[in-house]
């Protein structure tokens, strides 16, 4: 994508990781991640890490053929509101915006973070200050030059708490709660933020103040929620859909929620250089995935925002199409409460650990398409995943395990889960088969997600999909942290507790994996979850679609996409 | 004539009333759960207090009715949550499209089911007679998904004959309505063809068809002038019916063709909570049927001098 | 009676045979049928229901369903055979030169054409005629069968007429091409009986003007006495006796014919001089008729080995006059004389009921406009008005009227099923008038039961007889013991005749007379003190009719049960009643003895009702009164006397203005007339016997 | 008409002679007869489907066998199995459970609500006839899936609830045809007569009216039936239906109809089971309506 040209500041921590790799401490992937987290860039980590390794560091969009000019790419997607990008929920909504308005940072199909409309980040050795240097020619559509006042107008409205933008809590960092009273006189707490936390350096330099110590910055900037909008945004109605001015290659010409949107390539020449679709137009083909199977089979569409696993095997029978995937750090956990009776009993939970072929569930219910999983949600895609050593399914242990908690003959209880996407009812089917031999009566209660949500931390056992998060320790904060905003198991364990504090503040790979090794290793022994696997995600293109690599997110990155017609 | 249909939409009047009565109360009673709907789950129920504050969900139940029928009755529909833009803006599009699926829909069901029926009742006991009522008693039975998922395998997937999807992206396309009036004429004409054929046998056995035969006229005349007209009273009824069975019909067809009508707006905003899309997709779904139905009456009595002129 | 040989026939029919075949096979329905029609000439065909009546006719017309057909025989009209007709030539024939009059006049009209398009399809189709010439033509019909204002129905719907003008535009259709032949298929059954003797009237003018030959069926011996030349009397699917109406009527040779004779009312004859005989047992169904004659096994001079040969032929006995009866020699030809012991008359005994001023009626409300505006929302349907009168034990009263004079209105009011609006019944004592069924007394409503006029509905199908019969005395009895119940129920068939095992059978296995067998059983199972009889017998063929009746009759007589007979038949009235009460608009018209009623002095309605009679008796002279105008409506009644619109006495303005006094005799005989009753006494009786010499 | 001989037969009917002889009535429709057979054989499959089904409807064993493919442990997926690997032959025969439970048990209990409505509209009249024609009105205006849309969102989809949603919006078309009837049947004389005998108004209704309506009732109750399978179907088919694991035809079909194209047999074997099923069910009414107007 972009050259950036190395930057001399990196992270205190980079040199000693580039020493870990390249004496085989950790991995070169890993070594990437955390590099370019850290400020350094893509290419400079590839470069660095292909030095320092040995291996050729290729990103995954690779050249396919030369490309050509024009023509109109069709997605499929649902349409979803465009207004205001910074509330967006959706990542549909933040594939229409990103076509029109840019990010500071981006996710590349590789995993890697890197700079976007920003030439370089760095950050302070505390992790508290982040300096984002901005790139320079770059011109919003209505002529504008884009610089560090647009980047802080976008911080002041994700942290204004009246814009409702859910930046404001991935930038907690940077705000501070205060309590006002309501007109009943009650007392009303919100969060706003701290004076000084956007500080413009100059006209491309915008540096972020933050009370604690936070990595996850540039991959926070590369949501779909921090799109950079123009600054007088707000001024001009505060709705994309009608302000229509952006830095990125296409402009909005035609919309209609649920119906479609019509993006054509805007005049000139694009930053990133050539651009080479006129126009893409996004279809929406409703709910029904067989309806984007038939939309394919008779060529209406080019290509669609995700393939569910379950499409896979009819687009595999359609001639013509090509079934994109990459792996992530997307998952889903059946999880026991382990407050609850009959959950609270170890044994039981282990019982259950041991009836699990995780990979025989991938298979079942994934098509294979991931990775199995081991019961402690830190993925191999995190730079600090330690691994252990692999779960075996035992149905006689098991059956032990079960009889010595009580239950010598089985036990039976419900397990609730959400009834789309449709891989997780069919994981779940697919767990309680499995169980059924070690003597797990289970009981799935399929309930649509109005029914799930509003409990979803409340179930006793139930099945939750989780969205993949860039460090080992983010997801374990959130979710088995000892009263963790998400701690849907309600498990604590302060020794559990004590290891992710040392986690969060350990930069040194090596230690830090260490660190996680004896994590993964509890949350596993505990048995507080079955993870059954890490799941891939996928996109279905015809073959004329080329220069095209699934974003593990799902982004729709069409600057370089092309028709070969 | 004039004070039946007074009369008939003063009825009409009432039953809306009713039925906007049922939907408030359906969906708004609860209104913590409108909250949860309109901002979503993961919301804090402080924000969820503050919203239902702000738009006067703390009036009496009463109070909200009438405030929500005022805005009805002045085409104030709220505001989708899912779509973030007024109902109305996407509502009368999509209902449009509805209709003209549903007019094609007719065209093709009301002359196919009514020429099939007469046919097959003018003889009843006949070999055409009993091959129309196979045919249509089979096709009855097979469920609108299921005919969708076999056209769409057959003429999409395996023939390459038609497209799949009835997006209308490039503007009107009849071929994108092709399998859509299909599958909704597949399973609706065996119902009217099958009560035209039993208006038509009843009407063929009756005395006066054995006046108008004994008088010596032709078989033609017989059938013409003297059946049909009385054989046409019933299907008329059950023509006008189908009308508020098509609403039901079209979601079934829209959500498998993708056609962007008003049956997936429903749906979709039926399974994701989009609270006041529902109302009003169901408010106008309700006065369609009910508006079908009066006509369907007034169309009876037209059409039955029995009735007209007592 | 002129030599109908020497004439020149119009319709041959040699040895017709018609079988239906359905699932179950090949069902005969007639069978060696011969008839010969000449020109001009009325013939009736006659014979209780499923006899084979109608499908001769409809083999005439060639119109036997899908599962109809002529399996033998020849229909030859005008030399030319009907049965091997092609269709067009056949199309052309129907409804030009064969035509035809059917039983309901309202279902054989297309409800949703105007009157005058049905009739103007004839001549368009038939005789090539402009819509103008078919439309005068049609609308010149419509006055020669005397219906006036004939332009204003000619753009009118069948609905929007009576029956009678209903049926009178289906003759005029039948008219409309100058056929050949008519056939009139019961064209008077669903009317009423004034309505009836117009249009009987009606027809005979007709045939006479257009000298049209006529086969007229019915089941009813009195209108062919009225209409016709010659007679045939049908019996299960065969012709048992054919020959001209006098010496059939005088000299019926066929034991089914002297069968049917016996078992008609006259209104010219007394009960206790000449009862009613009925036939015995029921007519066999078509695959269950025993070789040779059908009649053989109802007949009392069956013989062994003559009667039961198969293909016995018809015999001519002279003068045209022939009889399928192989024993006619041997039967005494004026063995009328078999009569059933006369009864005396009964003393009778105290009031039981007692009718005082009663009124009924009916709010209707008014949406029209026209109401808003004159605020008279709510109108009333006088459904009864002022009803005076008793019943005594062990008495018969009969109240008469036609349809809509409100006697079944007042039949509820007294069950209980609806409340007088004023007035009241005084039943054993205590007024009724205001006391739901549900309030009454198990005693009361034990005592006070009703015989219902449907046999198809009498019964309800989804119940055994015996669970039936059994409920009603449970119901009374309070009694829950099953094998008192049951003694009781066979009891009760004993009573009714009913064979016991009836008990477990449904009513669909039962046979119309059956029914009402066990409808009377029902009533008196809770040993009533008054039974209402609502028409019990008209919906059944006559020789059933008879027995049902004289069933009736019997059973009152020895419980000394009152019995309020409610008929619109004279006939039988005249017959069984000991006092007759005449209704017409919901008021009492005249009441009396049976003597007083039915001799002068007469009440004008009670006179006209007479007349319309029909009377199977050759001997008996009948004063011919037809009533004009259709009943007013009782929404909106004349102010003065109910019956002014139509009387044929109507004396002036008085009439329209002032309600008629009631002019009573000192024996209790009432009239209520402007007319003075001695001016009325002068009146020609209806009936004159023109023979003193009667058999009786 | 008369359709039986008069003479002979003392003893009581016994009920199974009763059973036997409405058995035997249907003969006379080869239409009843075939539907009948496509009835009774699903019922069959449904009460036997332990001992027929060749696998556990739910065991997860081989996924995308197309059909005749052998079982890894003996036997045969003889329908094929579907994407987890379950045999499709043996969720069609467990499905048939399914939908011969809650096709019935809601159809019956529209029917208990609807015929009450009906009978107590149609015999006692006024006021309870306006208020409940109203009310039957006011839901019947409803476009019938979108009722059921309505209902299944609020109340959440579950097998009792399908039921209830069943019974909400078809009991007032039960209601109207039951009305119908008894406004014919009050004016019976046999009611008559029940009622100048005193009888209780639901005596009446009950004993005297409602077995006489059954004719035209059994008929509809074969058409709603059917009508009741395709709405589970569909209901299922738009994720509203009975949730998994319980095999359920318009489930299965729902859960793989974006493989349909690559993999009919997943989806042509339960559509053929729910089509044939209402088939027969239309066939019967069809042969039912027949016989009783040829009475």
């Amino acid at each position: 994508m972009s050259d950036t040209p190395w930057w001399k500041h990196t992270h205190p921590a980079v040199p000693e990781l580039a020493e870990q790799l390249r004496d085989g401490k950790i991995k070169r992937r890993d070594f990437l991640r955390t590099a370019t987290l850290l400020g350094v860039s893509a290419t400079a980590a590839y470069t660095l890490a292909g030095r320092l390794t040995g291996e050729t560091a290729i990103p995954r969009a690779v050249a396919q053929g030369s490309p050509k000019k024009g023509g109109n790419l069709r997605v499929s997607m649902f349409v979803k509101p465009v207004d205001d990008p910074a509330i967006s929920e959706w990542s549909e909504t933040g594939n229409l915006a990103r076509q029109v308005v840019e990010p500071l940072a981006q996710v590349g199909t590789d995993f890697v973070t890197r700079p976007y409309l920003m030439e370089s980040w760095q950050a302070s050795e505390d992790l508290k200050t982040w300096t984002l240097k901005l790139r320079q020619g770059v011109k919003w559509s209505n002529g504008d030059d884009f610089g560090a006042e647009d980047v802080a107008f976008n911080f002041e409205r994700w942290l204004d708490p009246a814009t409702g933008s859910s930046n404001q809590s991935r930038f907690a960092g940077m705000t501070h709660v205060v309590t006002k009273k309501d007109a009943e006189g009650k007392d009303v707490e919100s969060r706003v933020a701290n004076e000084g936390a956007v500080e413009i350096v100059d006209a491309h330099t915008v540096r972020l103040h933050l009370a604690n110590a936070e990595l996850a910055v540039p991959e926070s900037l590369g949501d779909y929620p921090a799109l950079i909008v123009h600054r007088h945004f707000s001024d001009e109605g505060g709705d994309l859909s009608k302000s229509r001015v952006g830095t990125g290659p296409f402009e909005l010409t035609d919309y209609a929620v649920g119906e479609r949107a019509v993006m054509r390539r805007r005049e000139g020449q694009h930053w990133t250089g050539d651009v080479y679709l006129d126009q893409i137009t996004y279809i929406d083909t409703g709910g029904d995935k067989s309806a984007e199977i038939a939309a394919f089979a008779s060529g209406q569409i080019d290509i669609n925002d995700r393939t569910g696993v379950e499409q896979i095997p009819a687009m595999q029978q359609i001639p013509g199409l090509i079934v994109h995937d990459t792996p992530t750090a997307q998952t889903g956990v059946a999880r026991f409460k382990v407050t609850e009776a009959p959950f609270d009993n170890k044994k039981l939970r282990q019982a259950f650990q041991a009836a699990i072929d995780h990979a025989r569930i991938l298979d079942l219910a994934y098509q294979n398409n991931g990775i199995p999983g081991e019961d402690h949600h830190v993925s191999p895609a995190h730079p600090d995943y330690a691994e252990l050593p692999p779960l075996k399914q035992d149905i006689e242990l098991s059956k032990k395990l079960l009889a010595e908690a009580g239950y010598p003959d089985g036990i039976e209880f419900d397990f609730v889960c959400v009834n789309s996407p449709q891989w997780e009812p069919n994981t779940c089917q697919a767990i309680v088969e499995m169980v059924r031999a070690a003597g797990f009566r289970l009981n799935l209660k399929v309930t649509p997600g109005e029914t799930y949500w509003p409990r979803w931390d409340d179930w006793p056992y139930s099945f939750t999909s989780w969205t993949h998060r860039a460090l080992g320790t983010q997801v374990p904060n959130l979710a088995y942290r000892s009263g963790g905003v998400w701690n849907e198991s309600s498990y604590s364990n302060p020794e559990y507790d004590a290891l992710l504090d040392q986690a969060g503040g350990t930069i040194d790979v090596n230690e830090r994996i260490k660190i996680m090794a004896k994590l993964e290793k509890i949350l596993q022994d505990d048995a507080v979850i079955t993870q059954p696997f890490w799941r891939s995600v996928f996109v279905t293109t015809t073959e004329k679609v080329k220069g095209f690599a699934v974003q593990p997110s799902l982004e729709h990155h069409y600057n370089k996409v092309w028709l070969d017609t | 004539m004039a004070i039946l249909i007074l009369k008939r939409i003063g009825t009409m009047a009432l039953m809306m009333l009713v039925v906007s009565l049922i939907v408030f109360l359906l969906l708004e009673i609860d209104k913590e759960s409108v909250a949860v709907k309109v901002l979503g789950v993961f919301t804090t129920e402080e924000q969820r207090r503050l919203w239902l504050e702000a738009n006067g969900y703390f009036e009496p139940l009463y109070l909200r009715y009438f405030s929500w029928l005022a805005g009805f009755v002045t085409g104030d529909l709220g505001e989708s949550t899912v779509f973030r833009v007024p109902v109305s803006e996407i509502l009368w599009p999509r209902l449009a499209n509805t209709a003209i699926l549903g007019v094609l829909a007719m065209l093709v069901l009301i002359p196919l089911s009514l020429l099939l029926g007469v046919f097959a009742g003018m003889r009843e006991g006949s070999l055409q007679d009993r091959a129309i009522s196979v045919v249509s008693i089979i096709t009855t039975s097979v469920p609108e998904f299921a005919s969708g998922i076999f056209l769409v395998a057959v003429f999409v997937v395996g023939l390459h004959l038609l497209p799949g999807t009835s997006t209308m992206i490039e503007g009107f396309d009849l071929t994108q309505l092709v399998l859509p009036v299909a599958v909704l004429v597949i399973y609706d004409f065996g119902y009217v063809t099958r009560m035209t054929r039993a208006s038509m046998a009843e009407v063929m056995m009756t005395p006066y068809i054995r006046t108008a035969v004994l008088k010596g006229l032709p078989f033609r005349r017989v059938i013409v002038r003297h059946a049909l007209r009385n054989a046409l009273i019933a299907p008329f009824t059950v023509i006008m019916l189908q009308i508020n069975w098509l609403l039901s019909g079209v979601i079934v067809v829209e959500l498998l063709f993708a056609y962007k009508g008003f049956g997936t707006l429903l749906l979709e905003a039926a399974l994701n909570g989009d609270i006041f899309v529902i109302e009003a997709c169901t408010m106008v779904a309700v006065f369609v049927a009910v508006a079908t139905q009066t006509i369907a009456d007034l169309g009876y009595t037209l059409l039955n001098p029995r009735i007209r002129f007592t | 009676m002129e030599n109908h040989m020497t004439r020149q026939p119009l319709l041959e029919i040699e040895n017709l045979a018609v079988s239906y075949f359905t699932r179950a096979g090949e069902i005969p329905a007639v069978a060696d049928f011969n008839l010969r029609l000449d020109a001009g000439e009325a013939v009736g065909l006659v014979g209780e229901s499923g006899c084979g009546k109608t499908t001769v006719a409809m083999a005439i017309m060639r119109y036997l369903g899908g599962n109809g057909r002529i399996v033998d025989g020849s229909i030859r009209f005008q030399d030319r055979d009907l049965t091997t007709m092609g269709k067009e030539e056949l199309r052309q024939l129907r409804g030009s030169a064969i035509a035809m009059v059917y039983q309901e006049p309202m279902a054989a009209l297309n409800p949703s054409m105007t009157i005058g398009a049905q009739l103007m399809e004839v001549p368009r189709f038939h005789d090539g005629a402009t819509h103008a010439e078919a439309y005068e033509r049609s609308r010149e019909l419509l006055a020669d069968v005397k219906l006036a204002d004939s332009a204003r129905l000619m753009a009118a719907y069948p609905h929007q007429l009576s029956g009678g003008q209903q049926q009178r535009v289906v003759i005029a259709m039948a008219l409309l091409s100058n056929p050949k032949l008519l056939l009139l298929d019961e064209p008077t059954t669903a009317l009423d009986v004034t309505v009836e003797a117009g249009i009987v009237e009606l027809i005979r003018e007709l045939a006479q003007k257009y000298g049209t030959g006529m086969l007229y069926i019915s089941h009813n011996l009195g209108l062919i006495r009225d209409t016709c030349d010659r007679v045939c009397i049908m019996y299960s699917g065969r012709a048992v006796e054919m020959g001209s109406v006098r010496q059939l009527f005088e000299q019926p040779r066929h034991p089914y014919t002297q069968g049917l004779f016996h078992c008609i009312a006259l209104p010219s004859t007394d009960k206790l001089a000449r009862p009613l005989k009925p036939i015995r047992g029921q007519l066999p169904l078509p695959h269950q008729r025993p070789p040779g004659c059908s009649f053989a096994p109802r007949c009392d001079h069956f013989a062994a080995g003559t009667c039961d040969t198969p293909g016995l032929k018809m015999h001519e006995i002279g003068g045209g006059h022939e009889v399928r009866c192989e024993r006619w020699r041997d039967i005494d030809k004026d063995a009328v004389t078999v009569t059933a012991p006369a009864e005396a008359a009964q003393a009778v005994g105290e009031e039981v009921i007692s009718v005082n001023d009663l009124s009924k009626y009916y709010a209707v409300r008014d949406r029209s406009v026209a109401a808003m505006i004159t605020r008279r929302r709510v109108r009333y349907v006088k459904a009864n008005e002022s009803l005076t009168f008793t019943a005594r034990e062990g008495e018969t009263v009969a109240i008469v009227g036609e349809s809509g004079c409100g006697k079944s209105t007042f039949a509820k009011v007294l069950m209980g099923l609806e409340t007088a609006t004023d007035g009241a019944i005084e039943f054993q004592g205590k007024d009724i008038a205001n006391t739901d069924v549900q309030q009454r007394s198990r005693k009361q409503v034990s005592a006070l039961q009703m015989v219902f006029q449907n046999p198809f509905d009498t019964l309800n199908p989804s119940q055994s007889v015996g669970s039936q019969i059994g409920r009603v005395i449970r119901k009374f009895d309070s009694s829950t013991d099953r094998s008192k119940v049951r003694s009781r129920v066979v009891e009760l068939l004993d009573l009714v005749k009913l064979p016991r095992d009836f008990m477990h059978r449904r009513p669909r296995q039962l046979s119309g007379g059956q029914k009402q067998r066990v409808g009377i059983a029902r009533a008196f199972a809770g040993n009533p003190s008054a039974v209402v009889a609502d028409e019990p017998v008209s919906a059944l063929d006559v020789s059933v009719a008879a027995a049902v009746t004289a069933l009736l009759l019997d059973i009152q007589r020895r419980n000394r049960t009152t019995l309020l007979f409610i008929s619109h038949d004279l006939g039988v009235v005249r017959y069984l009643a000991d006092r007759v009460v005449v209704m017409y608009l919901g008021r009492v018209m005249e009441q009396g003895t049976t003597e007083e009623v039915f001799s002068p002095p007469y009440h004008p309605y009670t006179e006209a009702l007479l007349s319309a009679v029909p009377v199977a008796d050759t001997r008996v002279r009948k004063k011919r009164i037809i009533l004009e105008g259709t009943l007013p409506s009782p929404l909106n009644p004349p102010k003065g006397c109910p019956f002014a619109s139509r009387c044929q006495r109507k004396i002036g303005d008085i009439c329209d203005t002032t309600p008629p006094p009631v002019l009573a005799s000192p024996s209790g005989h009432a009239i209520a007339c402007h007319i003075a009753l001695a001016e009325l006494a002068e009146v020609e009786p209806v009936f004159t016997v023109e023979q003193a010499d009667a058999a009786e | 008409m008369m359709t039986e001989q008069v003479v002979g037969e003392t003893a009581p009917p016994s009920v199974v002679r009763q059973t036997v002889r409405s058995i035997g009535y249907l003969k006379e429709s080869p239409v009843a007869v075939i539907g009948t057979a496509i009835v009774v054989f699903w019922s069959l499959v449904a009460i036997l489907a332990p001992l027929i089904s060749p696998f556990e409807p739910t065991a997860t064993i081989l996924p995308f066998a197309r059909p005749l493919t052998p079982a890894p442990d003996g036997g045969r997926f003889l329908l094929g199995t579907d994407q987890l690997g379950r045999d499709i032959l043996s969720r069609i025969i467990w499905g048939s459970r399914t939908v011969l439970i809650y096709a019935p048990l809601a159809t019956f209990s529209a029917y208990l609500v609807g015929v009450m409505m009906g009978l107590a509209a149609g015999y006692l009249r006024g006021s309870t006839d306006s208020v409940l024609s109203f009310v039957s009105n006011v839901i019947l205006s409803f476009p019938v899936l979108i009722l059921y849309i309505l209902i299944i969102t609020t109340i959440g989809p579950s097998g009792l609830n399908v039921v209830i949603a069943v019974t909400f919006a078809s009991a007032p078309g039960i209601m109207r045809i039951v009305r119908g009837l008894v406004l014919d049947l009050r004016n019976r004389e046999y009611v008559a007569a029940a009622q100048t005998r005193g009888e209780s108004a639901w005596y009446i209704m009950l004993c005297e009216i409602l077995p006489n309506a059954r004719g035209p009732l059994v008929v509809d109750i074969c058409l709603r039936l059917g009508y009741v399978t395709i709405t589970i179907g569909t209901l299922g088919f738009l994720g509203l239906g009975l949730p998994p694991p319980r095999p359920d035809w318009g489930g299965m079909v729902s859960d793989i109809r974006a493989l349909a194209p690559a993999f009919p047999h997943m989806a042509v074997f339960p559509c053929l089971a729910i089509s044939s099923l209402v088939l027969g069910l239309n066939l019967l009414a069809d042969g039912l309506r027949e016989i009783s107007l040829r009475d």
